[in-house]
């Protein structure tokens, strides 16, 4: 009776809201449904959490890249090609041992997109809005995160437009590792800090 | 307003359910629900605080049970309604009875990769110096609102650090209204766990940071 | 637990709308619906605080948008199936499938109008002397729980006075989940409105008062 | 699309949902559907506003019976004959001159039923519960209700067992009205705070 989901007519019936709403904006000639073509093409096909692992890999491995970002966040992450609608401002994040980083958007869905892409439905959701800030704890073992003992968490509440990307803890056992091997370990999850980079072979 | 989309520490909501290989789109509404937000966006009519404010004034109960585009498809129309664009018995007709009011700013495929890199900064010039230095102890005001702000209820009134200093940006409780930028310095702010939880703090020594604009703290 | 029942000081929900000559009941189920309630209510599974906590505990966008006799009614059967009473299958498929657990309890008619008149008084002996004295000033916790509170999130972390000592009560806190009376002192405390609402208070000179509970208190 | 009202199917549905649970508890020995009747013929018939009203009246004409009430609320409005089930503790609150009180239940619907009867639904409704405690004057004005110049706002939010009875004031032009005819002047409203007493005539 309580379904979390939408039932199939609700279905039905946004797809005719939506189709409905683009064939008037498109006959008054305000919206060109080949704009709508390639703004699904560019958040399905080419910005997804494929360019934070990168950034998180060249951060892993490049000195310098990793002072650059905690220098200026925005401008070393747009260094690599990565830069605009929702990463406008840009803070990373990082973890270490002792201390692990999580980011929640309690108000709305602020999310990194240029970076991470799109967010995921949980990300947007009532359950973990409402309690990544109350228990955070709670919420990694749902992710199937243990933290080592004594480990303090901190929550990063994006309530305003600065976007945040978690630098997880390089695995152990990726010595030497090119960053393209590396960037293979780095999960979306473990850039909203929900998870931990994979471990080799895992 | 603290509305249905006020969500931090709030009970009830059950467990988070994350999805195995959950694809970008679940049916290509939601990709066509993004574009014309994204596209209808492009018109200028309203700003982003603005789209934020029309989607967490909807209905809470709708707010807290509908998907997320849903949401932001219920927010779109009502923007479109109030800024002339689409009227409620266009809507339900399903058909353009006039023309568009900003033809000239119809979004071009081809511009589309250009906007989307662009993106829309909020940093501006500062009016004054900012009041608060890093370290510095603040208390976060707790003024009700009918209007949008990006203040959360859990973090009214209490105790918090100032962590970092993010810049000078455009204030969305001014912003979301139509008046104009009215830049603010924006802080990081900690609070600990037992700050904002009290003796329901899940474990003591973690803590929660928000970005809080200059009119939201007040010296502790 | 602050869920969908904690209600105060939240936006959106719209306007009052009072309904002249409202009648009692605007459907016969809802008559039945009440009189299910409290008839299963006297078969003694549990108390009017777990039944409160029962209902809070609803899907928060269902008990937003239902009437309130649905909401009895869904918590009702949550209840019924918790002790054993009723199974989810049997409501499927509206047929009892096993004797009742407790009839030597049922209601009779006969006894309804007693039963009524007698009620549930909640005032218990003390177990030691009020920490608070009227005129106090006090300060209100701001525990999370997850389980049932009659502290009202608006109300938390607030500095009150006492205006009244109501007498020593059944806690919820306690009695909503099975651990008894736990009686505690029982104050009237008065917050001004700008103290809750701060800058965004309707008239500064307005109080509210809230029954708390002596745990729910601290010393300011 | 957001209708505050269940629709047709909902309320079929609701109906054979009440039905149902009501044949199992009768079929499995629990409830008496007699029991039932009774109890829905209390609340229709018997006990409502009417009960306060004449607890009113009486404060209004009965001095000793004004001061019983502010001794022992729940005694004095027992030894009218209105007692027991959510009126176990019963407090008034009396309005004056500068002094307008008014009653919710953020948390619920708590509601003194045995002097006031069952609540309407505009009381255990979302706007009337969150906004009575933050903007009382806006509610009232939507009662219609404008209070004099400067008129101080005394909202009691039910959170505990303790019911409350809002005393209006009584109204000019009622001198040497009996107690009977007061009472026709005290409306529901008046004694949840939400309206004032009636004028003679209006």
């Amino acid at each position: 009776m309580h379904d979390d989901h939408p039932h199939d007519n609700a279905l039905s019936d946004i797809e005719a809201r939506v189709k409905a709403l683009e064939t008037i904006l498109v006959d008054k000639g305000l919206v060109d449904p080949a704009a709508i073509d390639e703004i699904i093409e560019t958040y399905a096909e080419r910005v997804g959490p494929k360019n934070g692992a990168q950034v998180v890999a060249r951060a892993w491995t490049d000195p310098d890249f990793a002072a650059a970002l905690r220098e200026d966040a925005t401008t070393a992450i747009a260094s690599m090609g990565f830069e605009g609608r929702q990463a406008e401002h840009m803070e990373v994040l990082w973890n270490a041992p002792g201390v692990h980083n999580m980011v929640v958007c309690t108000l709305c869905s602020c999310y990194p997109w240029a970076v991470l892409g799109l967010p995921p439905v949980w990300y947007k959701s009532p359950p973990y809005r409402s309690r990544a800030v109350a228990e955070p704890r709670a919420v990694l073992s749902e992710f199937g995160v243990t933290l080592p003992e004594g480990t303090r968490i901190r929550v990063w509440d994006s309530t305003a437009e600065v976007r945040y990307l978690v630098i997880p803890e390089r695995p152990d056992g990726t010595e030497g590792w090119p960053s393209d091997r590396l960037a293979t370990l780095v999960t979306r999850d473990a850039m909203i800090g929900t998870g931990l980079a994979l471990a080799p072979g895992a | 307003m603290i509305g249905p989309q006020d969500l931090g520490g709030r009970g009830g909501f059950g467990p988070v359910r994350p999805e195995d290989n959950e694809p970008v789109f679940h049916a290509p509404w939601e990709g066509r629900a993004l574009g014309l937000t994204l596209t209808a966006g492009a018109l200028g009519h309203w700003t982003l605080d603005e789209s934020r404010h029309a989607r967490e004034c909807l209905p809470p109960a709708f707010y807290l049970d509908a998907s997320y585009y849903d949401i932001w498809l219920t927010a779109l129309e009502a923007l479109l309604e109030r800024h002339g664009e689409v009227s409620a018995e266009e809507r339900v007709r399903g058909e353009s009875h006039r023309p568009g009011l900003r033809p000239e700013r119809r979004l071009k495929a081809s511009e589309v990769a250009a906007v989307l890199r662009r993106g829309g900064p909020v940093d501006r010039e500062p009016r004054h110096s900012p009041q608060f230095k890093v370290g510095e102890k603040v208390m976060t005001r707790r003024d009700r609102t009918p209007g949008h702000t990006r203040l959360p209820g859990y973090a009214m009134g209490k105790t918090g650090e100032i962590v970092a200093i993010r810049g000078c940006h455009v204030f969305p409780d001014a912003h979301a209204h139509g008046r104009g930028d009215e830049p603010e310095w924006l802080y990081a702010v900690a609070f600990t766990a037992s700050e904002l939880w009290g003796a329901g703090a899940e474990n003591a020594q973690d803590d929660v940071m928000i970005d809080a604009f200059e009119p939201y703290l007040c010296h502790d």
